[in-house]
């Protein structure tokens, strides 16, 4: 066994800082009360909801009545797509959304095609990035909604939000962003950007897993997609997740602090300091997604003549965690569509590795990182034949 | 998810790399599904003297094929041609139900090699006659 | 301030048990992996997943396989309801609930009437219980679902389920049953039974908040409300709650213990010396709901010429945290529509007042409680002008 | 969700209880609403001398009921009428918005209390003449 483990898999998910587990602790087995209950117990929990939404209100320049609080990212998700759509579907049946989007977004405009809306997906570029004149030019009078990821998952590419927003404002068209890499991560202000639906995951950001959050901004009606006692403002009925919603609310405080002092700069650093050193120590390695506009934490690569999942093993077992696109590490043949939508072959897709960094990663995290890789990468490629026939 | 049986041999794979001057040769799969093997034999008195193999892929294609070398060394030919796909899994401690298709890889990496070698001997016969 | 705090809303929620907290911690600052990711974190996290999923398959006698978590009770009543009958649309367009059922329930039956189906409300008797001859009067030829709940949140009545069962098997509909309030308390085996939909929540059982369970029989067809990354044999997209699901595990097991040892009997002791003191010695009092087939831990009441939030405020100025279906307590104008179903007056349901035992009530909670309550009752009635007006 | 005087008037209410032989009475609100106020009044030259009254309903509603009775007490008849809804929800440092239904309970069970009066002292006047 090793010694030193790297999570390297921060895209994945988080582990809940030390300060917002603090902050839930006491929700489970002291103010355990449901915060739609009158007496004590009751007001105690819903003094923590209050607040944790105040938090995440500030975080994005939003009003606490504008955050819904949603069993995790993907229901959010769901929750903006189709609960705009089911009350708007009388005004038009065309929706807009991207290549390279989550399955949850994916996802949900299949569902809306098999209900008879009509789907436009967006293509992206070779860094993964959508054109704005695409958008432009697939705008139509029955548009309704428009989805767009603020960043990608899998290359950390940073989408022209602001002007994808512009575009829907001037046309009247609600616009909804994926925002579960980004947000806590880089400063996202939905006011500034004029954006109608934000969606957020804590998981992601230092908190706890099983909440996220729609951010729907005042005005815009929705259908819910869980319906019932009418917590939420009867947008997510259900017994809040008082501990998940209070830690979501300490993430998101930690990340303000985070986006003020400086230490997204460090994150960037590092970043770079890895890019740079496996791209220039490992032969036929390039970078995928956009140099420059993408996540603080993201490092994306594709490695030749290798598979994903074999260098992902090889890395587990020298203790560091890090996720690839290949099509053997989803249980499916095909490999990640992102990657394919941004013009990689099925070759060099199979060989995409992500490492994503975290707010405790080190100088020393990201050494041993490129070290081991390179150790790695040299001993599969002694036993690829496609390596070989190029040598 | 993987045996431990699997994560040996993908970690410290038994009868890795080319071999110089096989007498036969056999490659299966493609880039494109994220697998390829390339099985090397060399052949005496009809049986399988060494045997190496190369492999692009997954963990568990490494270890198939890792594993189909080790089960058909000093086999004769015959014999190699018996080992079945579901040997090699059984010989693995099992595989996760989507990776079983490595394990047909290494069955069918090992006929191609035989097949390559058989018909290299046709060759040889139909010069000498 | 009081010196006493006496939590009798069990049935709002629960805390969060010592053991099943312990359980969680790990899953949120250590082994904090995403459950699909292939190295070591994700390997932890998967294990605590699959463990947990077999601790709540065993609580039902069901199969691993058969246990979908979702993101609460609402939720998975959301999920069995809607993702039921999309499915199977095409089948039928008649589906049955009752009268007494959670919003959960009776607003995904509304959703249902909107989207173009035909939905028979059972109507219950004076005990809140439904009638199995109604339920067999409002089957018809394009019925595909029953949804009736295992017992009542207002007044712990527990329903004629295994009969329900029957008449649906019988006609080949399917039976989705809300067992929120139910599971953990009393007996559930989904097999003997013959359910085909179970939905529970982890808070009404001594677990987390904001994690629930759908069972869902193998080889029953759902389409999820959460589309997305395919979690949960693609019935609920996210990343799963992994401290969540470990803590809705233990519950499971905390809860099967309690099944076995006894402890059943014990608080259904403490319930009956409540129900009996407070109604032998407070005037015009009467219990609510099915004297003996009814929750161990629930005691529902009526208090005679009182409304109930004024109760619930004052037994909570003596530390004592109660509920009540009168209408101030909801933001609504019309009482407890499972009282009224019930066939109580207005002024009774009003009048409403729920005590709800936990598994750490011991008796002197409960002498402690019906004092209280008599000196809150007489107190309030010396305002009362319908009390003195019959003096 | 409530302000601490509302919890004060309602946990120690003034003016509780019956009056006998009150100048008028006001009744309003019913049991199907869950509220019903009733005002007593005892008038001396044309001012309230003594007030109380008698509630069934919630927090808010014997709050409501409890300051509007002080609020009167010692006014004159135009002076007590004078009393809005907004005046109580004022004296009362606020009522939660679905609560405010209860002060308005509070302004109409004066008023109907003074009317009240008001109906007994013409019924008086008539006999007298
Ligand atoms: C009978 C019943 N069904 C469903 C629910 C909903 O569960 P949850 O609050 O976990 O969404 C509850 C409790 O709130 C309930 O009592
Ligand atoms: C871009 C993006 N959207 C949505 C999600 C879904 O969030 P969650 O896993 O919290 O449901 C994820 C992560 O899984 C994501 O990366």
């Amino acid at each position: 066994m090793t010694e030193r483990h790297v999570y390297m898999d921060h895209s994945a998910t988080t582990a809940v800082d030390g300060a917002v587990l603090e902050a839930m602790l006491p929700y489970f087995s002291d103010r355990y009360g449901n915060p739609n209950s009158l007496h004590l117990w009751g007001r105690e929990a819903r003094k923590g909801v209050n607040a944790a939404r105040d938090q995440v209100a500030s975080l994005l320049g939003a009003e606490s009545s504008e955050i819904i609080f949603t069993g995790g990212g993907s229901e959010a998700d769901n929750l903006a797509i189709k609960g705009f759509t089911f009350t708007h579907r009388e005004k038009g049946r065309h929706v807009i959304t991207t290549a390279v989007e989550h399955h949850a977004v994916l996802d949900s405009f299949k569902w809306l095609k098999k209900e008879g809306f009509e789907i436009t997906i967006l293509p992206v570029d070779e860094t993964g990035m959508v054109r704005i004149s695409d958008l432009e030019g697939a705008m139509r009078e029955d548009t309704i909604l428009v989805s767009m990821m603020f960043a990608n998952n899998e290359v950390g590419t940073i989408q022209p939000v602001a002007g994808a927003a512009k575009i829907c404002r001037d046309r009247g068209v609600a616009f909804h962003v994926d925002g579960v890499q980004a947000v806590g991560h880089i400063p996202v202000d939905v006011r500034e950007l004029g954006i109608d639906m934000l969606t957020m995951s804590a998981h992601k950001m230092y908190g706890p897993k099983g909440v996220g959050v729609l951010y729907v901004r005042n005005g815009v009606k929705l259908e819910p997609i869980v319906h019932g006692g009418g917590q939420e403002h009867g947008l997510r009925s259900g017994t809040e997740n008082t501990a998940g919603i209070v830690g979501f609310g300490a993430a998101a405080e930690l990340a303000a602090r985070r986006l003020a002092d400086g230490s997204i700069k460090e994150e960037v650093r590092l970043r770079d300091l890895l890019i740079d050193s496996v791209t220039t120590s490992i032969e036929d390695v390039f970078l995928t997604g956009h140099r420059t506009k993408r996540l603080p934490f993201h490092a994306s690569i594709s490695v030749g003549s290798l598979e994903g999942e074999s260098m992902l093993l090889r890395l587990d077992a020298a203790g560091i965690g890090a996720s690839s696109g290949s099509a053997c590490t989803s249980g499916s043949l095909e490999p990640s569509y992102v990657l394919l939508a941004m013009g990689l072959s099925h070759e060099a897709a199979h060989g995409s590795l992500r490492l994503t960094l975290g707010k405790d990663t080190s100088e020393e995290d990201i050494v041993y990182v490129a070290e081991n890789l390179k150790r790695v990468v040299t001993g599969l490629r002694a036993l690829s034949p496609l390596w070989k026939n190029r040598g | 998810m993987y045996s431990e049986k699997v994560m040996e041999l993908f970690m410290n794979p038994i009868n890795a790399g080319k071999m110089e001057n096989p007498d036969g040769v056999g490659e299966v799969g493609n880039p494109r599904c994220g697998d390829i093997m390339k099985i090397y034999l060399r052949i005496k008195d009809e049986r399988i003297d060494d045997v190496s193999f190369e492999t692009f892929g997954c963990a568990s294609a490494i270890a198939s094929s890792s594993m189909v070398t080790e089960m058909v060394k000093g086999l004769t030919i015959d014999e190699a041609l018996a080992i079945s796909n579901k040997d090699v899994v059984k010989a693995l401690g099992g595989l996760p139900p989507q990776k079983i298709h490595c394990s047909l890889l290494a069955e069918e990496g090992i006929q191609a090699a035989i097949e390559d070698y058989r018909s290299k001997q046709r060759a040889k016969t139909e010069a000498k006659a």
